[in-house]
């Protein structure tokens, strides 16, 4: 059967090649049409091959064209289709067209909307490639295509400096993990002779057994400093911050529910290299659980709405890890997708927020506004109960799994167990003080301040100095993620973690729960542990933001240097601008330019120049402007290559 | 034999030609001559079958480029070829290079290809075979000379128009 | 057939195809004389034999007769050979003329043609291109201004307008996919609808007649285009300084060249020799050399009409003429010729 | 038959008229006409050889290379034109600004 895969990438690549070549022209209603439409159209097709999927062979391959080929390596412009993509299509494709609605209405006042547009579906072009390519080359294709779409909707106000800034700090940042990528993919290449997913993985076994454990580690290590780089895990987070500099929406869409999650989908799709390297496993897990702490703590301290968003989305990213860590990579995408439901609400409410109160992105200055905007508040609340991990919302069940499975998995630990449990508490804690400081109290935002913001992120009419609630637009995507938020997670985490075994393997825990059926009651106090750890973080976040407004200053100062230090986000921006920055200019504009490139390189040509000038000087008279000298030179010339042939020949 | 009797005759004519093309020092005579190599050169291309670049040549070369040339030389009034020494070098370098090249090339051909013979009308060039191949095979190169053509028409215009005469075609 | 009896055969043919060109070619004058005496009001000759019809060999014997002047400071072996080749080409292309269909006497199968080539029209084309040469040489070797002037007028005008006449008869070609003149002229027999022949001129080619009509006129130096011998300017063109029997072979090359064309007009746009045939086999036989000689007949008098007619045009009306609208039009007949063919195929 | 030698001779010897014509004439149209010679020598090889090795790709060649000299003589009768224009000489070794 042929699905006709190709068509559900293409068709946002055809709306952004028409937003962007012709949209300057077109009126807003045209380019918002075109880039729903071709948005619109890949989700549709998208639910069309769900419709189908139950009467696919497994994994459904379609081959477009042979894209290169080089001696015994070839590589092909192929589509992949199997449970793990199918799941990230109608994630993508379904949170994607709901902030394209979005994105209309939070748009519309701006300059250059057929732009954003147009790198929007371009976005979407490059996430559906990734998702759905067939071997790594034409995934990479997709990973630098996200990675070049992020730089232009991070820097979509590029007349400001701090989101120019942030754009390249973006694209850097992920270059270096795209480096490990790039590195692993050779390795592949090299050791396996292909790139393609079916080829690879049915020889990895083999490969393992024949005692390359060491290589199969390192091509893991390193298609993990990939994947830290798009989903921003420690090291590598530190671009995504500052991506907060672009509109909400991309915020939403690219750094929340999509983009970021490609590491992770990239980790489980190469599940099969993770699972004959423990090791490699190991340092995801590990990594991902520091992370999700490390961030977790950041995001208690900040003020900024989105600020606190985004090191909550890398704490969560952390989660995603720690599930692929321990080889319950189905949890990983469990989560993945409720994540992609509550946190682009989160984003995309937030958004609402900031829309209400004119541009103003500082929580102190917000507050009391679950009056003045009821629509926001209640789908902000579905979600911060759902990322909170509070039953029955989404986020309960798949955080569950994964803090169940760090425990029971063979490769899990107590200690990840802990650390995540802790971070849930921390997680609960900073969202309902988000929560808190944005609906409840008094308003304390001014007039004039709003239109500071304003000009500020760019937006060009003046909002009226009233909070109000958005357009309708706005709130119908903010109703259905809400929804999805709450209804997400009743799938069930076994359920899925069944329907995606063929694609990412057996649960180990899942093994091990049938042999242990007395499992199930421990497994029962875990998720009330959890469960507690949720309602402290709400208790604690009410007791400090709502009963007693003065105690968060006190706490502070007690802890003076501490507080310090996680307000400043542990100074790491710092640390690598000594560490690596500094050195990096001053190394290139010293050696490089004045040492290498003036002295070195410049010298040469140009003494060459020099000399070639003295030796034409003295050789040139030979030009005596005669044209049958000319003549008498070429003849003689031409006399030298015959005798010089002759004499090759004749020996 | 007959085609060698013919093949000879046309080929002294050809070399009479060309011989006086040097000897004479006169350039209409010169070119008169240049046409009597091109004419003989025909019948040569004819004896070797290609009777579609035998009538080509008559009409391209003899028929137009010779005549262009007789037309520059009235039209210059080119006088008897003045005697001047002005380059050493054309004599002294190529005609003795000219002549090692040209012996050492007739030494190779004489040795080399000696047994090898051509029927007369050996490969019977048609204009239909031609013409599939210009139009097939050499498509492109085909096309790319007819622009090369073009270029030099415009090329001649340019180069021969007055430079008054332009510029008066300017002002008015 | 043997070689003895091809030899013999070639022979006859090339005495008889001579003899009647030159005898053509005299009676082609006393035609113009005639017709463009009548257009002018006069009788023209009328006083050597019954109607003048022996005005032409009159005329042969005085020019014999004349004084041969060579004039002082002209470049004397090209004054002397230009009228010669401008008449041997002249001559020279109506070898490979066909008069009408292959004839057998006596068994001796033979084409009513010297020689069949497969490049006939090729041929004529070359030697019609080198015709050129008498024309210059005898400007340029002649050391006048007037004969110069004639001369480089005459060379340009002919490498000129060959080209406009060698693209209006491409589309000939492409209908009849041969460049043998007897192909040519074979692949227009039969009717359309039974009555309308299906001459090169109904077929789509009137476009390229009318080119070919104008290029021919101004190929062979006539009326309207007489420029390299307008009398008004330049005395006589390039052969002001010749006289006697030099002249006249200008004169000749001049008629025969009209006769070829006419000859090629009726080839490769009339049909040839192709008419209705009746009567006993030896009418049968003649009638198609008839017919051929009567589309020759009609050619030059439509030649000669023209001149009794047409006033002289200027050389740059000329020239724009020939580069600007000719050119441009024969191509487009090309393209739309081949195209058609292409379409048809 | 005639060897192939022989056609290749004429288009050597032919070649080397036009060499030396290029050499020892003045006349900028004569030497113009020693490279149409030179080319003419050439074009007669190719037509020999296409007979042959029996490839009529030579005999198209040769129809280039007369579609490139028809073109080159053009613009270089051009070009003499114009120098004689501004120099009212045709020898060559009168034209030779471009000499240091």
């Amino acid at each position: 059967m042929n699905l006709h895969l190709w068509l559900i990438p293409i068709l946002p690549l055809v709306g952004a090649a028409i937003d962007g070549l012709f949209g300057r022209r077109f009126s807003r209603q045209t380019v918002a049409a075109i880039a729903l439409g071709a948005c619109g159209a890949a989700f549709a097709m998208a639910l069309w091959v769900a419709a189908r999927f139950s009467a696919l062979e497994l994994p459904h391959v379609e081959t477009l064209a042979t894209w290169m080929r080089a001696g015994g390596f070839h590589a092909d412009f192929a589509f992949y289709l199997d449970q793990l993509s199918l799941v990230m299509l109608l994630v993508v494709t379904g949170v994607g067209f709901l902030i394209h609605i979005y994105s209309v209405g939070y748009m519309w006042e701006e300059g250059g909307f057929y732009r954003f547009f147009a790198y929007l579906n371009l976005f979407m072009f490059f996430m559906l490639t990734l998702v759905l390519a067939s071997n790594y080359l034409l995934m990479f294709i997709g990973w630098e295509g996200v990675g070049l779409a992020s730089y232009l909707l991070i820097g979509f106000w590029f007349t400001k400096d701090s989101a120019a800034s942030a754009g390249k700090k973006a694209f850097i940042v992920n270059r270096i993990g795209d480096f490990g990528f790039l590195i692993a993919l050779f390795l592949l290449i090299k050791h396996f002779g292909s790139l393609d997913f079916a080829t690879v993985f049915s020889s990895v076994p083999a490969f393992a057994n024949a005692g390359n454990e060491q290589l199969l580690t390192a091509i893991g290590l390193l298609l993990m400093v990939g994947a830290a780089g798009k989903s921003a895990q420690l090291p590598l987070y530190v671009w995504l911050p500052d991506a907060m500099e672009g509109p909400t929406p991309v915020s939403a869409l690219i750094h929340a529910a999509t983009m970021v999650t490609a590491g992770v989908y990239m980790v489980a799709r190469s599940h099969v290299i993770f699972d004959h390297s423990p090791l490699a496993l190991s340092v995801v897990a590990m990594v991902g659980t520091l992370t999700a702490l490390f961030a977790a703590t950041i995001g208690v301290c900040q003020t900024d709405i989105k600020k606190v968003l985004a090191y909550s989305t890398i704490s969560q990213l952390g989660y995603m890890f720690m599930a692929c860590g321990v080889a319950a990579y189905s949890a990983g995408i469990f989560h993945l997708m409720t994540h992609a439901f509550f946190k682009g609400l989160l984003f995309l409410a937030a958004g609402s927020v900031i829309h209400a109160v004119g541009g103003e992105q500082d929580m102190r200055k917000m507050g009391g506004l679950r009056d003045r905007i009821p629509w926001t508040f209640w789908t902000m609340t579905a979600a911060t109960f759902a990322i909170a991990g509070f039953p029955p919302f989404a986020g309960f069940f798949s955080k569950d799994e994964i803090l169940w499975q760090a425990y029971s998995s063979p490769y899990g630990s107590w200690v990840y167990w802990l650390i995540g449990v802790f971070t849930a508490f921390l997680t609960s804690f900073y969202m309902f003080r988000l929560w808190f400081m944005t609906f409840f109290g008094e308003y304390r935002g001014g007039e004039a301040s709003g239109h500071d913001q304003h000009s500020r992120t760019g937006m060009s009419a003046p909002h009226a100095p009233h909070t109000h609630e958005s357009p309708k637009i706005m709130l119908i995507p903010l109703a259905i993620l809400a929804a999805l938020s709450v209804c997400g997670g009743w799938i069930g985490s076994e359920r899925f973690a069944k329907f995606l075994e063929p694609a990412t393997g057996s649960l180990p825990a899942v093994e091990a729960a049938s042999e242990h059926i007395g499992q199930s009651s421990s497994e029962v106090l875990f998720t009330g542990i959890s469960v507690a750890a949720a309602v402290l973080g709400l208790y604690l976040a009410w007791l400090l933001y709502r009963r007693r407004p003065e105690l968060p200053k006190k706490i502070a100062a007690a802890l003076g240097g501490f507080y310090q230090a996680v307000l400043n986000k542990y100074w790491v921006d710092e640390l690598y601008a000594v560490l690596f920055v500094k050195p990096l200019v001053d190394g290139s504009s010293k050696i490089l330019w004045h040492g290498i490139d003036q002295n070195v390189i410049d010298a040469t040509l140009d003494n060459s120049a020099e000399g070639a000038r003295e030796v034409s000087d003295s050789i040139r008279h030979m030009q005596s402007g005669n044209l049958r000298s000319y003549a008498g030179w070429i003849a003689a010339g031409a006399a030298a290559v015959i005798v010089y042939m002759f004499w090759t020949g004749s020996r | 034999m007959i085609h060698l009797t013919i093949f000879s005759i046309f080929a002294v004519i050809c070399v009479a030609g060309a011989v006086n093309l040097l000897v004479q020092r006169h350039p209409i005579n010169g070119a008169l001559s240049l046409v009597v190599v091109m004419g003989s050169l025909a019948v040569e291309y004819l004896l070797l079958g290609a009777e579609f670049l035998a009538a080509v040549q008559v009409i391209v070369y003899a028929g137009a480029i010779m005549v262009l040339f007789i037309f520059v030389i009235m039209l210059l009034n080119a006088g008897v070829e003045e005697q001047t020494k002005g380059s050493r070098v054309a004599i002294l370098l190529g005609i003795p290079g000219m002549l090692v090249g040209s012996l050492l090339l007739s030494w190779v051909l004489l040795e080399h290809s000696g047994t090898q013979a051509v029927a007369a009308g050996a490969l019977p060039g048609s204009p239909r075979v031609i013409g599939w191949l210009l139009f097939h095979d050499f498509l492109l190169p085909f096309e790319v000379t007819s622009v090369l053509v073009l270029i030099a028409i415009m090329g001649a215009v340019v180069l021969a128009a007055r430079p008054e005469a332009a510029q008066e075609k300017r002002k008015g | 057939m043997n070689v003895e009896t091809f030899i013999l055969v070639s022979v006859i043919k090339i005495v008889l195809a001579v003899i009647v060109l030159l005898t053509a070619v005299a009676y082609t004058v006393w035609l113009e004389r005639k017709v463009v005496g009548h257009i002018q009001n006069r009788w023209g000759p009328t006083r050597v034999g019954p109607f003048g019809l022996l005005q032409p060999l009159a005329d042969g014997v005085k020019f014999i007769f004349k004084e041969d002047l060579t004039p002082p400071h002209v470049y004397k072996p090209l004054y002397i050979a230009a009228p010669m080749i401008a008449l041997t080409f002249a001559l020279s292309s109506i070898a490979v003329i066909p008069f009408g269909n292959t004839i057998s006497i006596g068994g001796i199968q033979t084409p009513l043609q010297i020689t069949d080539i497969n490049i006939g029209l090729l041929v004529v084309l070359g030697i019609t291109s080198l015709g050129v040469y008498g024309v210059a040489l005898a400007g340029w070797s002649s050391n006048s201004k007037y004969s110069l002037l004639g001369g480089l007028r005459a060379s340009a005008q002919m490498v000129s307008y060959e080209i406009a006449l060698g693209l209006s008869l491409i589309g000939v070609l492409i209908m009849a996919g041969s460049f043998s003149l007897r192909d040519i002229v074979n692949a227009q027999s039969g009717h359309f609808w039974g009555f309308i022949p299906r001459w090169n001129i109904f077929q789509g080619q009137i476009v390229a007649f009318f080119i070919y009509l104008i290029a021919a006129y101004a190929e062979t130096n006539r009326v309207p285009f007489d420029l390299p011998e307008a009398e008004t300017e330049l005395v006589a063109g390039y052969h002001t300084e010749y006289s006697a029997m030099k002249f006249a072979m200008f004169f000749m090359a001049e008629y025969a060249n009209m006769i070829t064309v006419a000859c090629l007009a009726s080839l490769l746009f009339l049909g040839g020799w192709h008419g209705p045939l009746f009567g006993p086999p030896i009418l049968q036989a003649l009638l198609p050399l008839f017919w051929f000689g009567l589309r020759v007949f009609v050619f030059l008098f439509i030649y000669i009409w023209v001149r009794g007619t047409l006033p002289r045009f200027r050389y740059d009306q000329l020239m724009a003429f020939g580069w600007k609208f000719l050119l441009p039009l024969a191509i487009a007949n090309l393209v739309v010729t081949a195209l058609i063919v292409a379409l048809r195929a | 038959m005639v060897p192939l030698s022989y056609y290749l001779i004429l288009s050597g010897v032919l070649f080397a008229c036009g060499v030396t014509g290029f050499l020892i004439k003045r006349n900028i149209i004569t030497i113009f006409m020693s490279i149409e010679l030179m080319l003419n020598g050439v074009n007669l090889s190719f037509v020999a050889f296409a007979a042959q090795w029996h490839a009529l790709s030579g005999q198209v060649f040769v129809f280039f290379v007369m579609v490139v000299a028809a073109a080159e003589s053009a613009v270089g009768l051009a070009i003499i034109i114009a120098v004689y224009r501004t120099r009212e000489t045709l020898n060559v070794d009168k034209v030779n600004l471009l000499r240091l």
